[in-house]
């Protein structure tokens, strides 16, 4: 398992070929990437994303210990930036490694669903006409359901 | 006690975190506490359904025992991802 | 879209990075890779994968756009490799891009569900002592009928 | 027409392809004729459940119409990813 929650940018290209390149055995990777979007009409200047530092990690590393007991998994992967974010920057990753492909994809979908709605951070969205913290979506919550 | 407050929580009491002597016996009473102290604590907590509590870094609810707790957090639904 | 059937291999990390930096305003990418897994027991000198040309190129084409159709996705990568692959090659992988994470998953995995059995590929594992074709597993055309 | 084999069908067959004059209107009718020609042909068409056909490329089934077909292909179940 490896677990960062981090300031800086990651680089997607390397992280996706190191987390492949570890893994022994495995048939199958699945990664997911979360990319910035931009606001539709005024357009957003950046996205502040605040965490609670000791227990983001604490509540990543929950849910990564949840996947690799759910499922039979070799690795799994989370990266998750805080701080500023602009358009089509990077914010988080997450890969799974298993040796049957649905394991791989239904524990990553797991990942992303927890991490959503059980992860401590908070997006606000910076405009230049002001700022506004992001509303939690009643379907992330949903989502929580089939697990 | 630590008490923290996160996003628009903390933005609309002012302050990140603080060190408080409470006699609270459970989150709700603790939220009570707050409540009376002044308006700005009164308007962050004001709506509960809105909001989320940690207790030691532990996702809680609000009829929570406060027994040993050394930090507890307040903040909105979560947006990460 | 960007469909490969080649025989050399593909560099994951480059191909990964590409297709996330090339996509606008999409939230999600997706990615599964395909690795050679080594046999139990004697150990797997080589896997052979025979392929159709022509027919090959076609159905990834199909399958893709049926994806592209069925999802609200910006955008389709599937890379898929020919002829002789090692234990820990990667054989192919896929990509997918959108708005949507449920959607970046869901068209991942019906890619990969309707390419393990609708195109033509054929695997044949090469060991010491012999070769043998691997056999379509029940599973595998079970996983259709949920598209 | 051409007919192409792949795989283990090939391999039983022994050659990749073969161009045909047949009078089959059918591919159920086309195996008939390949089973009747040598016993190579018999074993590969041993049984239908586990080949598949295609027609000019698209998937097809045992008893469609080769009106118009120019390429036949047998192979086993596919087992790419």
């Amino acid at each position: 398992m490896d677990i960062r929650v981090q300031e800086a940018p990651f680089d997607l290209g390397h992280e996706v070929e190191a987390f492949t390149d570890r893994q022994v055995n495995m048939g199958a990777v699945v990664t997911f990437t979360g990319i910035t979007r931009d606001l539709p009409g005024a357009g957003m200047d950046r996205m502040e994303m605040e965490h609670y530092p000791g227990m983001t990690e604490r509540a990543l590393t929950k849910i990564a210990e949840d996947a690799m007991a759910r499922w039979d998994l070799g690795d799994v992967l989370i990266i998750h930036r805080y701080g500023v974010l602009r358009p089509q920057d990077r914010i988080m990753m997450v890969g799974t490694a298993s040796r049957h492909r649905a394991h791989a994809f239904e524990a990553a979908e797991f990942l992303m669903d927890y991490l959503k709605s059980r992860a401590p951070f908070w997006k606000k969205e910076i405009t230049k006409d002001g700022s506004e913290w992001v509303e939690a979506k009643d379907e992330d919550e949903a989502a929580l359901d089939r697990w | 006690m630590d008490v923290l407050y996160f996003a628009w929580v903390r933005e609309r009491i002012g302050i990140p975190r603080e060190t408080l002597d409470s006699s609270a016996t459970t989150v709700g009473e603790l939220v009570e506490e707050l409540k009376a102290r002044e308006e700005r604590y009164a308007a962050a907590f004001a709506d509960l359904s809105a909001l989320r509590v940690a207790l030691d870094q532990d996702l809680s609810d609000f009829d929570a025992s406060l027994e040993g707790v050394r930090e507890v957090a307040f903040f909105p639904p979560m947006t990460g991802g």
